[in-house]
């Protein structure tokens, strides 16, 4: 982390950038959260460890109108939501100053939570140079320990690989955190019977209630105006009717992320009722990956996206009822 | 006081049931949120915090007022029938209970919402006090005791049993119409709710947020919380989403839509946003246009222009569900922290 | 909200016999909206059209929906005579009643039923519609047409006679296509040649015309008015501006044994050869596959005698690109395979010839040099059989399920000259039914029965078999007789049924052009614009469109010329209004629309926009309203719903979605 | 589902035809009186890729019971591309749909040209037969429209 620091007290000293995009350490042990550093003392709450996970790529939108170079702090998985971005015209290049950061694999409050851990006073071994993997949790009822796995996010136990799409610099070292299969879940479903899986996505989709965090932190979802709050559509944004409007909001905002979704995973991390959105995204990249062949949205800048091209040869939609 | 032991409360909750509906917070794929009960619902007691505060029950996040339909070029309409039974909330916290009373101030007073009266009137609430509080509660600051909660009937969980004490008409029909399951609690139930009350007393003080000073948010401090430049740093990680306002036991704001059927227009209200870009969006625009405006509206909201209008109540019950679920880790004791800091500056 | 009026066609009773016309109108006069309701015995009527321009007038009506046939048969005329009254043409929705409807329904309340549905989708989207105004585009004025067969050469003097220029683009190394194969014409028994060669020295005479033979399309970009056009003219090998003519390469090529195309395979010609004597151009090419210097590297006899040293073997293909204002298609036609009919033994005997083989063997110019003949053995025949309908009218799908139109008359006029020139020659016609009309057709026919003694059996052939003592045993049954015959014949003559160039599929795509399943372009409409295509600026000549004779094909290409120089008589077209259009404040300059855009409409610049009182430059998206044809490609691309498209904007559709499915 | 049910089982189906060949594809069966059920609602766009998946889910939502979308043979789109964008698009979307445990087959894209008259209603018979056999649709209506 001291490393982070100096490099970008060096940066902003030589004038490279005016400021730095990271993270600040919040008032409890696990809610560091998105902050702008540009003089010397606002380092002092520099953080960056396990809890670290949301994705900077996003802020870069705003950060690219703002005058001067921004320093930007990506994890691997980040680069390629800026990717993305930059193919999109939604970030410009010139105003990003990247430094890819190492990664571990982030941790998951809900998951140490839901391990029965609670009234957390402290946590150790969330720190990127912390060999350990374990964490050790002080809390209000008793010192508790769970290891460093058990406690990442779904998205790093499927994680893309530790290697920076995009950079000016790399910091830190990584570690490969993969460990299951990135669509084995998708599959399962997929291999249930229609009543299961409606019953599987009912319930579900049932907790929504249309807060919009998984919109609003998506990368992907970068509209100045979504289409669910303009009136385009008419389709309205708030109401959770407890019957169509939250199916009507997921399959469309997958279908609008489809062929430019990274897998980032931020959609399912900042959902209040745990609902694993990444499913539907996942999904489409499955599908598209067996009909059009493999695509990893962000990885190639230049690369045609699945949904604006085609070949004359695609499989008709009758596949989907044909395939076994 | 009466006690029922734990392993029979399914029992109880189907006699509840019985005679009205019955709200409680319920495991629903993993995840615990008050729902109406049936015999299936996995009932879940020992989660502190649901992740909707049960303000659902009185002020449903979407709710029908009128139906319009329409024959040839006839337009008749037919208004939502108000809430006329009577149901149970089990299980609300203390914070939660504090919550309905900000919620009254709004919807209570003149003009009088007819719906969340009439929900009011009918719902009978049974508190429960909390077994084991966390570190992002801080209802202590708001004069809350969540060891004591006061409702129709306060509840408690100790050892193997839960007790009952109810505290008003409502509270003691309801016992009433539970005579059979419930026994009296006896000199030793008593004491163990005392000794449970105490426990929760002494991890309260320990909470990292109990201390938390209020000093200088009323309504005299507005401008100068208005004008600070603070704001503008405050809001910067913000992503405008609703989580903060949907999970909060007070937030009020609504929105009115219409909702063409095919067979009438259901005209509902629904839960808005004031982090929401649409929100009190009218012809011209809107009057907060940047996000900055809309974040600073909603603390400002909760603990300087309420207060100001409310006898100093504040519109913030430290139930902590933001903490917990802001998308990109703010929250309201963050920006209470930070002014305090900037105060500690000067 | 639009003030709304409704009128219900009854169509006669197209519409009115299952659809209870008044009951619709009863029901539709209480919409919101609504505010005049009738129904008309024809609406299309002049009586009709007046019915809308009076009630627009007297009650102010905003919105027109006319509940009646398709969109397609009478949408312009709708908008037309509500725009004559004062109203934008664009307020005008059609509820398809009839096509949709009464047509295809039997139970009246249930017909009623859904025509009610169909005029309420049509009030929903008609309460959105907004006055939409044409723009303009220019018109290039130069036309272009594809095939050039006697359609193609017709159809380009008629336009270069009204002072356009035109391009012909033309497959095979001279025009004259079909027609220059043949011998005599019907029903007057022209020489073929002697009026087809005319007509192409006059087109390559014709200073407004090019021509490009050897030459094919390659690529169609653009829409009316403003087509690019790619022309890959191969490599003739041969220097257009050098040959002069003399006709010695051909004679000295010792490469022999290509078949000839001109004469169906039935002679050879030589390796760099023109195609028949009278062919232009005048100037042969080298076939690369059977030119023993492009196969083996050796020989260059055709260089070393050119005196003008015109022969180039390293002359390349070359791309000309060239813009058009209208593109006639006049791709023709060819005759069937017959591999499908093996039973009259076509692939087992040379004397099972198809009528346009006879044709070659009738001219002096073909294989025989008119004479007469069995190709196995030379032998001038004694009995000849014409089997009629081989492919055409066929119930299956071994064959076509259209009558190929030509047959009959061309096989008359075989016989008869047949008879003429050999009266020792019998002639037995086994036919299905033998239709003639058409001027003087059917006395044409009559005097081959009549006055040449052909002798016509209606009845179908089942079997040609090759006998061993040389001739072909034919087993047919007589349909008026009711008997069985079995005949011995010389020559077996096979009327195959003819089918469009192969090659109209690729030109079609190119086009965007829409063909019909037996590959035939479609008109605009069957009736009414039997020589346009459904897409702008693109007309039909000759076969490409349907079976036609020689007399017809000109007509048509006349017809096609004819609106072709209506088009490029313009020199602006008013462009389809309803183009994509993009909403500043929603668009994120992403540049998703643009990827999906056929036309290249789609651009971005950087511009100011103040958006609710933010003011800041933005990446946005602009429609070039003169490029898009409306597709909406780029309004379902884009994610934040910007991209919409005026005339089916997603609030009408929706609108529309909505009404049918309350 | 009883058979019984499925007998007085009327359901809703919107048709979005392509102007230039299902579109007319659907008159050609009309002029060629070749029927179908009066069920099917036909929608006119301009080419199959008009059609959002936003489009699709709204009929759902307010009621339908079926929805099939025609457009021009892969090769003859009248845009030259939009059908094949327009295949992909509801490859994708069905395939979502068939996840969400949507049954299969409440959705269909055929691809209908101008002469296919034939072809267009058989295939609207083929397609009502199918949606009557899978009942009334549940599973993406919206509580609040049913009747």
């Amino acid at each position: 982390m001291q490393e982070l620091i100096k490099r970008a007290k060096e940066l902003l000293a030589d004038g490279t950038v005016v400021r730095v995009l990271g993270w600040k350490a919040g008032d409890l042990p696990y809610n560091p959260e998105p902050a702008y550093f540009a003089k010397d003392t606002d380092f002092a709450d520099f953080v960056y460890n396990g809890f670290c996970g949301a994705n900077l790529s996003k802020y870069m939108i705003e950060a690219s109108k703002m005058e001067g170079k921004t320093l930007v702090f990506l994890k691997p998985c980040d680069t390629y939501s800026f990717n993305q971005l930059l193919k999109e015209h939604r970030v410009e290049r010139e105003k990003a100053y990247i430094i890819g950061v190492g990664c571990k694999g982030k941790l998951d409050i809900e998951k140490i939570k839901a391990l029965g851990i609670k009234g957390i006073q402290s946590i150790s071994g969330a720190e990127l140079t912390d060999e350990a993997e374990t964490l050790t949790v002080q809390t209000l009822y008793g010192e508790k320990t769970c290891a460093y796995k058990d406690a990442m996010l779904e998205r790093c136990h499927v994680c893309k690989g530790k290697e920076h799409k995009i950079y000016d610099e790399l910091l830190l070292t990584s570690r490969d955190t993969t460990d299951a299969d990135r669509f084995a879940e998708v599959a399962r479903i997929e291999g249930l019977s229609p009543e299961e899986k409606f019953a599987f996505f009912q319930k579900e989709l049932g907790k929504c209630i249309r807060c919009n965090a998984c919109r609003n932190v998506c990368p992907a979802c970068s509209c100045r105006k979504c289409v669910f709050d303009s009136n385009k559509f008419d389709s309205s944004q708030k109401a959770n009717a407890d019957s169509f409007e939250e199916k009507m909001f997921h399959i469309i905002r997958a279908f609008h992320v489809a062929g430019r979704c990274t897998d980032c995973g931020e959609c399912s991390r900042v959902c209040p009722q745990g609902i694993p959105l990444h499913l539907f995204n996942r999904k489409f990249i499955k599908d598209i990956d067996e009909f059009y062949g493999e695509y990893q949205a962000g990885e190639d800048v230049d690369a045609d996206a699945p949904l604006t091209s085609f070949t004359f040869e695609d499989v008709e939609p009758s596949v989907v009822s044909t395939r076994s | 006081m009466l006690k029922i032991e734990k392993e029979k409360l399914p029992e109880l909750f189907a006699k509840i049931a019985a005679g009205q509906e019955l709200y409680l917070p319920v495991n629903i794929s993993g995840q615990v949120n008050f729902a109406a009960w049936d015999e299936e619902v996995q009932v879940d007691l020992t989660t502190l915090k649901s992740v909707k505060s049960p303000k659902d029950a009185f002020f449903p996040q979407s709710e029908n007022l009128y139906t319009c339909k329409r024959e040839g070029k006839k337009i008749t309409i037919e208004p939502e029938e108000l809430k006329n039974q009577s149901f149970v909330v089990f299980g609300m916290k203390a914070c939660d209970v504090q919550g309905l009373k900000v919620l009254d101030q709004v919807f209570l007073s003149d003009p009088v919402d007819t719906f969340y009266a009439a929900r009011r009137e009918h719902g009978v609430i049974v508190a429960l006090a909390c077994h084991e509080p966390e570190e992002t509660c801080f209802c202590k600051v708001f004069g809350i005791d969540c060891a004591e909660p006061a409702a129709d009937v306060a509840a408690w969980m100790a050892g193997e049993e839960l007790f009952f004490k109810p505290l008003t008409e409502k509270g003691e029909a309801l016992t009433k119409s539970l005579e059979g399951l419930l026994t009296p609690a006896g000199e030793a139930g008593e004491q163990a709710v005392e000794e449970e009350k105490a426990a929760i007393r002494a991890i309260v003080e320990k909470l990292p947020y109990s201390n938390l000073s209020l000093e200088g948010w009323n309504g005299d401090a507005l401008t100068e919380k208005f004008d600070s430049p603070l704001w503008e740093e405050l809001y910067k990680p913000c992503l405008a989403c609703g989580t903060c306002t949907f999970v909060c036991p007070t937030c009020q704001c609504y929105d009115i839509k219409d909702y063409n059927t095919g067979h009438g227009v259901q005209r509902y209200r629904c839960w808005d946003s004031c982090m929401y870009s649409d929100f009190t969006m009218m012809a011209h625009g809107n009057n907060r246009t940047s996000q900055m405006q809309r974040f600073r509206q909603r603390f400002m909201h909760k603990l300087v222009y309420f207060p100001a209008n409310n006898d100093g109540m504040y519109s913030c019950v430290g139930c902590g569900r933001c903490v917990e679920k802001c998308p990109a880790a703010l929250n309201i004791v963050k920006v209470i922290k930070s002014f305090q800091k900037q105060g500690g500056e000067k | 909200m639009q003030r709304i009026g409704v009128f219900v066609c009854h169509c006669g009773s197209n519409i009115a016999a299952t659809v209870d016309v008044e009951k619709v109108v009863e029901i539709i006069r209480q919409e919101p909206g609504v505010v005049h309701a009738e129904d008309y015995q024809y609406m299309c009527s002049e009586v009709g059209q007046a019915k809308i321009a009076d009630a627009i007038h007297e009650k102010g009506l905003t919105g027109i929906v006319v509940c009646s046939c398709s969109p397609r048969m009478h949408e312009t005329t709708f908008r037309k005579a509500a725009e004559r009254a004062g109203l934008n043409p664009y307020m005008v929705e059609i509820a398809n009643i009839r096509e949709h409807c009464s047509w295809i329904h039997k139970d009246v309340e249930e017909a009623t039923k859904k025509a009610v549905i169909l005029a309420r989708a049509a009030i929903a989207k008609v309460n959105l519609n907004a006055p939409l105004k044409p723009g303009e585009s220019r018109v290039t004025k130069r036309a272009l047409i594809i095939g050039g067969g006697i359609a193609g050469i017709q159809t380009a003097l008629d336009i270069a006679d009204a002072g356009y220029e035109v391009d012909i683009v033309e497959k095979t190394p001279s025009i004259g296509g079909r027609m220059s194969q043949l011998d005599k014409t019907f029903p007057t028994l022209d020489c073929s040649a002697c009026i087809l060669t005319p007509k192409m020295v006059e087109a390559s005479a014709h200073e407004k015309i090019t021509i490009y033979t050897y030459s094919e399309v390659e690529k169609v970009t653009g829409f009316v008015g403003d087509f690019t056009v790619d022309i890959r003219k191969k490599a003739r090998s041969v220097d257009m501006d050098k040959c002069t003519g003399c006709g010695v390469c051909q004679e000295k090529c010792p490469s022999k044994k290509a078949p000839s195309e001109f004469n169906r395979g039935l002679s050879n010609r030589s390796a760099i050869y023109t195609p028949f004597a009278q062919a232009i151009p005048n100037v042969p090419v080298i076939d690369r596959e059977h030119c023993l210097k492009f196969q083996k590297g050796k020989c260059g006899v055709c260089a070393k005698v050119c005196q003008a040293g015109a022969i180039d073997y390293e002359q390349k293909d070359e791309i000309v690109t060239e813009k058009y204002g209208a593109i006639v298609v006049a791709t023709g036609f060819d005759v069937i395979k017959l591999d499908n009919y093996d039973e009259y033994a076509y692939s087992q005997s040379k004397d099972v010839i198809t009528s346009l083989e006879l044709e070659r063997i009738m001219n002096a110019a073909g294989p025989t040099k008119g004479h007469l003949e069995r190709l196995s053995d030379g032998k001038a025949p004694r009995e000849m059989v014409f089997i009629q309908c081989v492919g055409s009218r066929c119930a299956d799908d071994r064959g076509k399920s259209y009558c190929s139109k030509i047959c009959c008359m061309y096989t008359a006029k075989h016989a008869m000259l047949i008879r003429d020139k050999y009266p020792d020659v019998n002639v037995t016609v086994f036919y299905i039914d033998v239709r003639t009309p058409g001027k003087n057709f059917d006395e044409f026919y009559r005097r081959a029965v009549e006055d040449f003694g052909v002798n016509y059996i209606k009845g179908q052939v089942g079997k040609v078999a090759p006998q061993p003592n040389g001739r072909l045993l034919v087993q047919a049954s007589d349909l008026l007789d009711n008997r069985q015959i079995k005949m011995e014949a010389d020559m077996v003559v096979l009327a195959a049924a003819i089918e469009p160039n192969p090659d109209v599929r690729k030109i079609a795509t190119m086009l965007t052009a829409s063909i019909d399943t037996n590959n035939f372009l479609t008109e605009a409409h069957a009736k009414l614009r039997p020589v346009e295509s459904p897409t702008a600026g693109v007309f039909l000549s000759g076969v490409c469109q349907g079976p036609k004779d020689i007399p017809e094909t000109v007509a048509q290409a006349g017809a096609a010329a004819v609106k072709a120089i209506g088009l490029l008589a313009k020199d602006k077209l008013l462009t389809n209004p309803c183009t994509a259009h993009s909403d500043e404040l929603l668009c994120n300059g992403c540049s998703t629309c643009a990827n999906v855009c056929p036309y290249g409409a789609i651009t971005y610049e950087v511009r100011q926009v103040n958006d609710h009182g933010i003011r800041e430059d933005r990446r946005l998206a602009v429609v070039n309203e003169a490029l898009c044809q409306g597709c909406g490609a780029c309004t379902v691309a884009c994610p934040s719903g910007a991209m919409d498209l005026k005339g089916f904007s997603n609030r009408q559709i929706l609108a529309e979605v909505d009404a049918i499915c309350q | 589902m009883s058979i019984e049910t499925n007998e007085t089982f009327r359901p809703k189906i919107v048709a979005f035809c392509c102007n230039w060949c299902s579109y007319a594809g659907a008159d050609l069966a009309g002029s060629s009186r070749l029927s179908y059920p009066a069920d099917v609602k036909i929608i006119r766009v301009p080419c199959s890729c008009r059609v959002n998946p936003m489009f699709i889910l709204r009929a759902f939502e307010k009621g339908a019971d079926g929805v099939i979308l025609c457009g021009c043979h892969p090769g003859d789109c009248h845009y030259s591309t939009g059908n094949y964008y327009a295949r992909r698009r509801m490859t994708l979307l069905f395939s979502m749909l068939d996840y969400i445990g949507v049954e299969n087959g409440r959705t269909r894209v055929e691809w209908v040209s101008a002469a296919e008259g034939v072809k267009f209603s058989a295939t609207m018979n083929e397609f009502v037969e199918k949606i009557r056999s899978l009942g009334k649709n549940v599973r993406l209506g919206d509580l609040r429209c049913r009747s």
